[in-house]
């Protein structure tokens, strides 16, 4: 069972990326995205290759979701279509 | 099209990748097996170096021309971005709103900003030795200046990193690398080769080429990354449309 | 190649006979069994994933990290053609070179380099949605009335 | 498969699941803190990684995470003010939840550190504890707490 | 300082020049960024077409990349080829970026603010990108600089920010590009598993010792490999991003884009193909020939047949430039020497005059804020000049000797065989014709005027309410008395109910505001394109590098024998000429387009337009999914055609 730890890794990381494609709201799935950002770590760590797991958690930690939350909220600001017609209220 | 025939073409689309991928990981060589050719070279001609960091080797050594295509690859999206997200002639520049934030994360915030500052140059500077590099540090640098931003709030942040002179060191580290080859080349050795004496094995100043470069990059991903969060929090924070509502 | 296989249970270890290096394996290979292409099934199931929500995506926002989920594929991919079970990484700073089997370091450039364009790629197009965001009022795919026919 | 791989795929299984599950459901703030409870266990299972490979250079990688984690989700706290008023369905088992990361740590960091070899290495693996530690406290309580703001106006200059 | 050790400076040197300019930009005035890009990429330029006469006869520089020659057999290094093709490509990408430098002098009235440098720059980046993808023997480094194409690519396209085309066109792109890109490292890491190499003749080689023929995965490597080229080469299915993107980026990005950087996918797949898997070990010339053929004739009969819809002229010339991707596809299919001189030839050609073409468009865009056909009808006739530049342009697209494009096509069709030739005339005259039929309708007045008065319609409202005019743009476009009309495209013509279309009108000027007269900085780099177009076909000196260049890039065991150290001069074919059939041929097909130009204006005027067409035009949706969905059902079509 020596391959136990980079299954777990791995399935962790598939489930956590499925995740992240199927969260249709962007801060929702910006939030599952830092989260598959550490299972990529440690996935990279178990598949033993520190130096890009280094670079992932520089990577998906903070630069991402600082990206991905400023451009939602740049994108927020403008609020939708003002139209009356479009009574769904407050969009995600 | 409309949405059920793209759901049509994306069903069929995705069936026959499956099929091409199932054919083809069927023939891979075994997960964990031990034929890795290239590998052993590439840690015979690292250890040759004097570079014990292997990957390092690999990327600012053996195959540093991909590096030079890397960080031109980084260079050309930041200034994209700064292209991309300048202010448009129907935008003005606001001051940000003072943020109001709780004394104990501006405590935390400011007690780690010096800290991870120090984890990044480390991570830097034993570039070639241990797990790091140019890549990782330089965003770790970069992502401890952020920290004002959580820690205080962007005013304070735009005083203390001003960005042309990031730009600046952007270009700078850019041209550090290129200029590093070219000396190189002007040496008479090959564009990029490492001719510079190797040191003694995992020292601070060994790998010959290996820790410049490693340093240049470094400079240029810390400035990079700060030019690219500076855009994208002028466009969030500042700029508004210039005909006051929000339109 | 002698595929030295790890104590897993009942499998028996089997000298297999030193192949040329590039030789044909026969097309089924009795011994591959599902756990063993597990690490590329995921790679390849990533992609599909990304793709599908990239495809069906009514936010732009959320088909940028539909994008960056498609890219993972190619990390994990790249490191298990790399990885080889009991090795360890290719550092030497804290381990005597040669001492331990290694962990093949030319995927880990690839993936490291692969790491940053995907972030810098992530970027740009964010900065494109925001633009898009700005001129069309909305971000979703469905909404965009230009470029047509 | 040595004692600190178990306790490190242990981890994984009983803790990073539940978080990643915690991160996909439920309001945003409770979302937020499965992220940071998640934070503090990748942390945890690189320590146990180093050990558990008997590679003392893979104790950056914990170091890097540590540092930067809470980092990650300060901004996102900051970032998502708006988002955070409509509160938790369930606070205990929230509270309960960041009680727990911080609690887990010292179990974790202590027989680490008597693993690794001693001097520079065990005073580098109590860094990493003491910032997990901070670090989770810090966003626990951040999160925690009633919005500072008034509902309307948003804050995050 | 040897052939070889210079090698890398043509990537170096551009990059090193953006740095520079982005370096100094705060204090650069606009005019000093202008010649200093022009110098650096005319200094790359020469200093390929030196390394390229330098290597005349025996096969071009191979360089070792910072010193890491292979030992028995190999090595670590990553390998620059500067054969033939490579530095031939190089030369040309260099040649186009100068005059885009040269036709942007009067360009973008403000530059992001202390920027001066940023457009230069980027154009410097943009070349390092096209000629390190030309130049590189290593598989992986081409994924590196085809994302450093494509990020350009993408912030030049939507350079223009406050246009909302330019956005939405520029993140098509990026979006289909990109997956591209990571098809393409997914079957690099399959044939690195299988191989344990990454260099095209390092695989090669690797692929023929092994035993047996290519099995599934050498198949579904190349199909993965080839899809990114493909989607940079912009084959059908691949293809959607390619009019948008046209349609919306500035004319000197069109010229790059169309010019050269499209073809810089057909030449990936020719070299994948001929350095790595023409061997015993990887796909069979069958399967290749078949692959190729079937993208070839689809590409071209699409590009021709939407070419033909179009009113936006640079939509019209960006799916012409499909149409002519299209060909040059179904000439590789032939997989011999000749068709690739015939490609060659007409590669070189097409990219000056499509570049011209595009020239011409821009001035009329800055001369009357449109390029909409039906829109500028009849106002063309005071740029005299620009439509005899613009007809010639046509003419040469139809194949009229003695243009370079009249040489190729017919090689082509010599190489290609007697059904390709058919379908070479047919797709030339057709795009000739379209081309034609814009230049008469606009700059002569030619065919009744669209009926009643020409329509101002804003770009097409969104959810049917009028979108209020941003306050710069209103004012300044002149032809506005005609008042606008709001709400979707209701044009007078009863097809346009609720038609899929993207119309011209509306545009902004690239320059400060409307000119006056075409400036002369445009009107040099049109006129220098063109004539590039014609001397291809004009000057003997040029064929034999030609030919050179592409036995070099057709023959398997001549390039791994480069690579590997010992250099063996392939047999040279014959250099490429001017044959009775094939001008006859081409004389046909201009023909055929001057009379349906002729016919065309009575045609579209007042009927309906083609019906049958509607589905076609309503598939380019300009829609992310739709496109993602096409490309991901490409990769399964490639996938059937290799099984």
């Amino acid at each position: 069972m020596a391959e136990l730890p980079v299954l777990i890794g791995l399935l962790l990381a598939t489930a956590a990326g499925t995740a992240a494609a199927l969260s249709r709201e962007p801060v929702h799935q910006a939030l599952v995205l830092s989260v598959l950002g550490l299972a990529l770590a440690l996935l990279f760590t178990l598949l033993q290759a520190p130096d890009v797991a280094l670079s992932q958690l520089a990577v998906g930690t903070v630069l991402t979701p600082l990206m991905v939350l400023l451009s939602v909220r740049k994108v927020r600001r403008r609020p939708r279509e003002e139209s009356p017609a479009d009574g769904r209220g407050e969009e995600g | 099209m409309n949405k059920a025939v793209r759901l049509w073409v994306l069903g069929v689309g995705c069936a026959g990748v499956a099929v091409l991928f199932a054919g083809a990981f069927r023939r891979l060589p075994e997960f964990g097996g031990s034929h890795h050719p290239y590998g052993a070279r590439a840690v015979a001609a690292a250890l040759h170096r004097h570079t014990a960091n292997v990957v390092s080797s690999v990327n600012f050594d053996q195959r540093s021309f991909d590096t030079l295509g890397e960080q031109a690859i980084l260079f050309g999206a930041v200034l994209g971005t700064v292209v991309v997200l300048r202010q448009a002639k129907d935008e003005r520049r606001v001051p940000p709103e003072p943020a109001v934030v709780a004394p104990t994360v501006r405590g935390y915030a400011l007690v780690s900003l010096p800290l991870t500052l120090l984890v990044g140059l480390y991570v830097v500077a034993h570039g070639q030795l241990s797990p790091g590099g140019g890549f990782q540090g330089g965003l770790v640098v970069a992502t401890a200046l952020h920290l004002l931003y959580v820690a205080v709030d962007y005013r304070a942040l735009e005083r203390l990193r001003p960005v042309p002179v990031f730009a600046l060191a952007d270009a700078f580290g850019d041209a550090a690398y290129l200029l590093l080859g070219l000396a190189v080349l002007v040496a008479g050795a090959s564009f990029l080769g490492n001719v510079l004496p190797l040191g003694t094995f995992n020292t601070l100043a060994s790998g010959g080429i290996v820790p410049l470069l490693n340093a240049a990059i470094g400079i240029e991903v810390a400035a990079a990354a700060v030019v690219l969060l500076a855009q994208f929090l002028d466009q969030a924070l500042e700029l508004v449309p210039r005909d006051g509502e929000h339109r | 190649m002698n595929g030295r296989r790890t104590e897993r249970g009942r499998i028996r270890r089997r000298e297999r006979p030193a192949q040329p290096p590039y030789a044909q394996r026969p097309l089924f290979h009795r011994e591959t069994r599902t756990v063993n292409l597990l690490p590329f099934f995921c790679a390849g199931w990533l992609f599909l994933v990304g793709c599908y929500a990239l495809a069906t995506s009514r936010n732009l926002i959320h088909a940028v990290g539909a994008l960056a989920v498609c890219q993972s594929s190619t990390y994990v991919l790249l490191l298990a053609v790399g990885y080889r079970s009991g090795g360890t990484a290719p550092v030497f700073s804290d381990v005597p070179p040669g001492a331990r089997p290694v962990v093949d370091p030319v995927v880990q450039a690839l993936t490291l380099t692969d790491v940053v364009v995907g972030a810098t790629v992530t970027a740009l197009l964010l900065a494109l949605v925001v633009q898009i965001a700005k001129r069309h009022g909305t971000v979703d795919p469905d909404e965009l009335r230009e470029l047509r026919g | 498969m040595n004692g600190w791989l178990a306790a490190a795929c242990l981890l994984l299984v009983l803790g990073l699941g539940p978080a990643l599950c915690g991160a996909v459901v439920g309001p945003v703030r409770s979302r937020l803190l499965a992220q940071n409870v998640a934070t503090v266990l990748a942390a945890l299972v690189l320590l146990l990684a180093s050990p558990g490979y008997d590679r003392p250079a893979y104790l950056d990688t914990a170091l890097v995470l540590a540092v930067l984690g809470p980092a990650g989700t300060l901004v996102y706290e900051r970032l998502l003010a708006e988002d955070l008023p409509r509160g938790t369905p369930w606070p205990g088992l929230a509270r309960g939840a960041s009680w727990a990361s911080v609690a887990v740590v010292p179990p974790v960091v202590v027989p680490v550190c008597f693993a690794v070899a001693p001097g520079r290495t065990t005073v580098k693996v109590l860094v990493i504890g003491a910032l997990l530690v901070a670090g989770s406290a810090v966003c626990g309580r951040a999160l925690a707490k009633a919005p500072r703001t008034a509902a309307g106006e948003g804050s995050g200059g | 300082m040897t052939a070889e050790r210079v090698l890398p400076l043509l990537v170096a040197v551009p990059l090193l020049g953006a740095a520079l300019l982005v370096g100094a930009g705060r204090w650069l005035p606009r005019y000093t960024a202008d010649v200093f890009g022009l110098l650096v990429s005319g200094g790359t330029g020469a200093l390929a077409v030196v390394e390229l006469v330098g290597a005349r006869g025996e096969p071009g520089p191979v360089e070792w990349v910072a010193g890491w020659r292979p030992e028995g057999g190999s090595g670590v290094g990553i390998v620059l080829v500067g054969d033939g093709a490579g530095l031939g490509l190089a030369a040309l990408i260099s040649a186009l970026v100068t005059a885009a430098l040269v036709y942007s002098r009067r360009f973008f009235d403000e530059p992001p603010p202390g920027q001066a440098g940023a457009f230069p720059a980027l154009l410097l980046l943009f070349q390092a990108g096209m000629c390190g993808f030309v130049l590189t023997g290593d598989l992986f480094n081409a994924f590196v600089f085809f994302e450093l194409m494509g990020v350009i690519a993408y912030a030049l396209t939507g350079y223009r920010v406050e246009e909302a085309r330019a956005v939405q066109g520029a993140l098509t792109f990026g979006f289909v590009n990109s997956l591209g890109g990571y098809a393409t490292l997914l079957g690099i890491g399959l044939l690195y598993a299988r191989t344990g190499e990454l260099g095209f003749a390092q695989i090669g080689a690797a692929l023929d010792a092994a035993a047996g023929g290519g099995d599934a995965l050498v198949t579904t490597g190349f199909a993965l490999v080839a899809t990114g080229l493909l989607v940079k080469a912009a084959a059908v299915p691949f293809h959607f991003w390619l009019p948008d993107a046209h349609s919306v980026a500035p004319t000197p990005v069109c010229m790059l884009l169309s010019g050269v950087m499209v073809e810089l996918g057909v030449y990936g797949i020719a070299r994948l193909y001929w350095a790595t898997f023409a061997g015993p070990g990887g796909v069979s010339a069958a399967d290749a020939h078949w692959v190729l053929l079937v993208q070839g004739v689809s590409t071209a009969v699409l590009g021709a047949v939407m070419c033909w819809q179009q009113r936006h002229l640079k939509r019209l010339l960006a799916f012409s430039t499909i149409a002519h991707t299209g060909l040059f596809l179904t000439a590789l299919s032939a997989l011999t020497p000749e068709a690739a001189t015939g490609v060659g030839v007409y590669l070189v050609a097409h990219a000056g005059v499509k570049a011209a073409l595009f020239g011409c468009v821009g001035v009329l865009l800055d001369r009357f804020g449109s390029v909409d056909e039906r829109e500028l009808h009849g106002r063309g006739r005071e740029l005299r000049f620009v439509g005899v530049l613009f007809a010639l342009g046509g003419l040469a697209l139809a194949g009229l000797p003695p243009f370079g494009t009249a040489l190729g096509k017919a090689l082509c069709e010599e190489a290609a065989g007697p059904g390709a030739t058919v379908l070479f005339v047919a797709v030339s005259a057709v795009t000739g014709a379209a081309v034609l039929r814009t230049a008469a309708g606009v700059f002569l007045g030619a065919g009744q005027p669209p009926a009643g008065p020409p329509h101002f319609a804003p770009r097409a409202a969104v959810r049917g309410e009028g979108k209020e005019q941003r306050p710069g743009a209103s004012e300044r476009r002149g032809a506005d008395e005609f008042g606008t009309s709001d709400g979707h495209d209701t044009a007078s013509g009863p097809e346009q109910e609720g038609e899929p279309e993207t119309t011209g009108s509306g545009e902004e000027p690239e320059t400060a505001g409307p000119v006056t007269r075409a400036p002369d900085s445009m009107l040099v780099a049109t006129t220098a394109l063109l004539a590039g177009g014609l001397a291809v076909g004009c000057v003997p000196a040029l064929w034999p590098h030609l030919a050179h260049a592409a036995d070099g890039l057709s023959d398997h065991s001549a390039y791994l024998a480069a690579v590997f150290g010992s250099p063996e001069t392939p047999p040279a074919s014959a250099a490429p000429s001017w044959r009775v059939s094939g001008v006859l041929l081409d004389l046909l097909a201009t023909l055929l387009a001057l009379v349906l130009a002729r016919t065309a204006p009575r045609i579209t005027a007042g009927t309906r337009r083609a019906a049958w067409a509607r589905p076609l035009r309503r598939l380019h949706s300009g829609h992310v999914g739709d496109y993602v969905a096409c490309t991901v059902a490409g990769m399964a079509l490639l996938g059937l055609l290799l099984r």
